[in-house]
């Protein structure tokens, strides 16, 4: 078989290579695919009869920069993203522990947060925080400086499944057994109350 | 790659082919042994060692392996070797060490065979290289199999679609304990939890403190009581009474009211100074 | 869209995980794409409706070892050729007979391969069929020396669409000869009946 008998086989062998090409395929490389060059005019209307039979499949034809090939449909990535080995990525520790200050002791400003990390607060964590849509600025305190006043949004209580605040975990236990198990381990020998 | 004469040679030679010679193949090793020189360094490749030697001239003289003559065989195996050393071949120690093999089974085979005390079965000085040549010919037979199976790249290629995503960064999720396990470091480093235990009435407030300076986001005034929602309850009102009052006391509010029983005003005390 | 709200959907999103996955997808691969895990049976329907459906294509469902995978179709192969910058390596009898030794007799040392060919195993050979991630050392043999041991890889496998060792090319043809002959495979010399 050197050359395709039919239109029909025509367009498979087009359709073949472009699903198995590593990379998009220019009507240049598609055209060498036959021993006599079929000419881009037909390589080209071959090309967008494929893009209709592939309308309502999951993957589509689609020209690029480097030239055609298929790509899966958006609407599939929900369903390929389940197959992925990586995990999302995390937060670093100072935007955890800088939303867990905000989110219960708010409303604080960048100092509070300081204050009680003891470390500087880096402008990208607040950033981080603040484009994710989970911190915003409630208002400004009157002191010097007028530092804005940080506070947990709707969003942040919506994308961790809280109905109010109230529902955040709470500490007193776990401080608590923290205090019995976790004491040896502080630098300063901590006071009993 | 090279060609052999083989009942599975490779697709695309006759299977009488032993070799190439400038691109034309070679049909027959000489009858007489007599091989050109030039010839012979082709031939010598064709080969893959003494045993694929030696299987070609079994099967080319129609020998059965299961009986073979060993002085014909052995002759003919030494007439090659010899050949090669003529043309100043380097031999493969291989080559040689199976001429010595050849040599002894074909003595042992002239030798009277010794009267046996018992009537065990007689040894065949030969079984030993007929179990190796089989061995060899069922492994050549499967690599050539192995070689016409479709393999990827060759004769099929793997099917790989662009996977289309949204370029949305990946966020990361952060989970409740996440956060529990955040605060409990922070706790752990300083002294804060004996001063900042944070109890879930005060988390309330908190909250409402921060509902409240979402309402007051205009700068101006608002009438102390549309500060409450009269849905949330007596205790609701509490904590919202005890936010507005935790606001006032860390000064993000200020309240204002000009008389006894005159409406009370409440404004963000960083906002623009409105009536005073 | 978080479940496929049709059968005729449910079969797409297997599709296209097909046609975008990298390597093999085993059934329990696919049931993970799907929020509510549909269970092997209906999956492995799916994919027997899928083989159907890609009949006369240019490429075909095939199972190998890792799982299910879209391959081209062989007679394809003349065109995609075609678009290559360089032919695939041919295996010189040498590599060939040495990979169907390991497959055959896995796991062998370099030295019992040399013991069945009668010559010395190049390590250039050893060394092509490693690059090419059809065989690798599995262990090593408690002789002196600890020689390492040979075996195939899965990428063999699945590069020669095998789903098993057992889908090798059978050998009783010669089998049967050496039946009649019933030689010891052992050092000492046999005994002939």
């Amino acid at each position: 078989m050197l050359q395709p008998d039919s239109t029909e086989e025509f367009k498979r062998v087009i359709e073949t290579a472009l699903l198995a090409a590593p990379a998009p395929l220019p009507v240049s490389e598609l055209r060498r695919l036959f021993e006599d060059d079929p000419g881009a005019e037909l390589v080209r209307n071959t090309l967008f009869e494929l893009v209709n039979d592939w309308q309502g499949r999951g993957a589509e034809l689609v020209q690029t920069a480097g030239g055609w090939r298929f790509q899966t449909r958006l609407e599939y990535q929900v369903y390929l993203d389940r197959l992925k080995q990586e995990r999302p990525p995390k937060y670093s520790r100072a935007v955890l522990e800088t939303l867990a200050i905000i989110a219960y002791r708010q409303p604080v400003t960048r100092g509070d947060i300081e204050d009680i990390r003891g470390v500087v607060v880096s402008t990208n964590v607040l950033k981080a925080l603040e484009s994710r849509g989970w911190v915003d600025v409630v208002g400004y305190r009157d002191t010097p400086g007028r530092p804005g006043l940080y506070a947990t949004t709707r969003k942040f209580l919506e994308d961790l499944g809280l109905r109010s605040l109230t529902e955040l975990p709470p500490l007193t236990e776990i401080e608590r057994i923290m205090d019995l198990v976790d004491l040896p381990k502080t630098e300063e020998p901590a006071v009993q109350s | 790659m090279s060609a052999v004469a083989d009942v599975a040679a490779p697709a695309g030679l006759p299977e009488s082919v032993v070799g190439r010679m400038y691109g034309e193949p070679i049909f027959d090793l000489p009858k007489d042994l007599y091989i050109p020189p030039d010839a012979l360094e082709v031939i010598l490749e064709a080969f893959e060692g003494p045993l694929d030697l030696l299987l070609y001239l079994i099967r080319k003289a129609n020998i059965n392996v299961l009986d073979i003559p060993m002085v014909p065989l052995t002759a003919q195996y030494l007439e090659y070797v010899e050949a090669m050393r003529h043309h100043n071949l380097e031999l493969a120690a291989d080559y040689l060490l199976m001429a010595a093999t050849l040599l002894e089974i074909k003595s042992r085979m002239l030798l009277p065979r010794p009267p046996r005390a018992d009537d065990a079965e007689e040894l065949d000085p030969r079984a030993e290289l007929v179990r190796r040549l089989l061995e060899y010919e069922q492994m050549k037979r499967a690599a050539a199999r192995l070689d016409q199976l479709p393999r990827v790249e060759r004769d099929f290629e793997w099917v790989g679609v662009f996977v289309a995503e949204k370029v949305v960064e990946r966020q990361p999720t952060v989970t409740l304990h996440d956060l529990q396990l955040a605060w409990l470091k922070i706790a752990r480093q300083s002294r804060l939890k004996r001063n900042h235990t944070i109890q879930r009435e005060e988390l309330s407030v908190r909250e409402h403190m921060t509902l409240i300076l979402r309402k007051l986001s205009d700068d101006t005034f608002v009438v102390f009581e549309t500060l409450f929602d009269h849905t949330l309850g007596p205790a609701g009102l509490v904590v919202s009474f005890l936010a507005t009052l935790e606001l006032v006391k860390e000064r993000l509010v200020v309240v204002t009211q000009n008389e006894a029983f005159a409406p009370i005003y409440v404004k963000r005390a960083d906002a623009a100074a409105g009536f005073d």
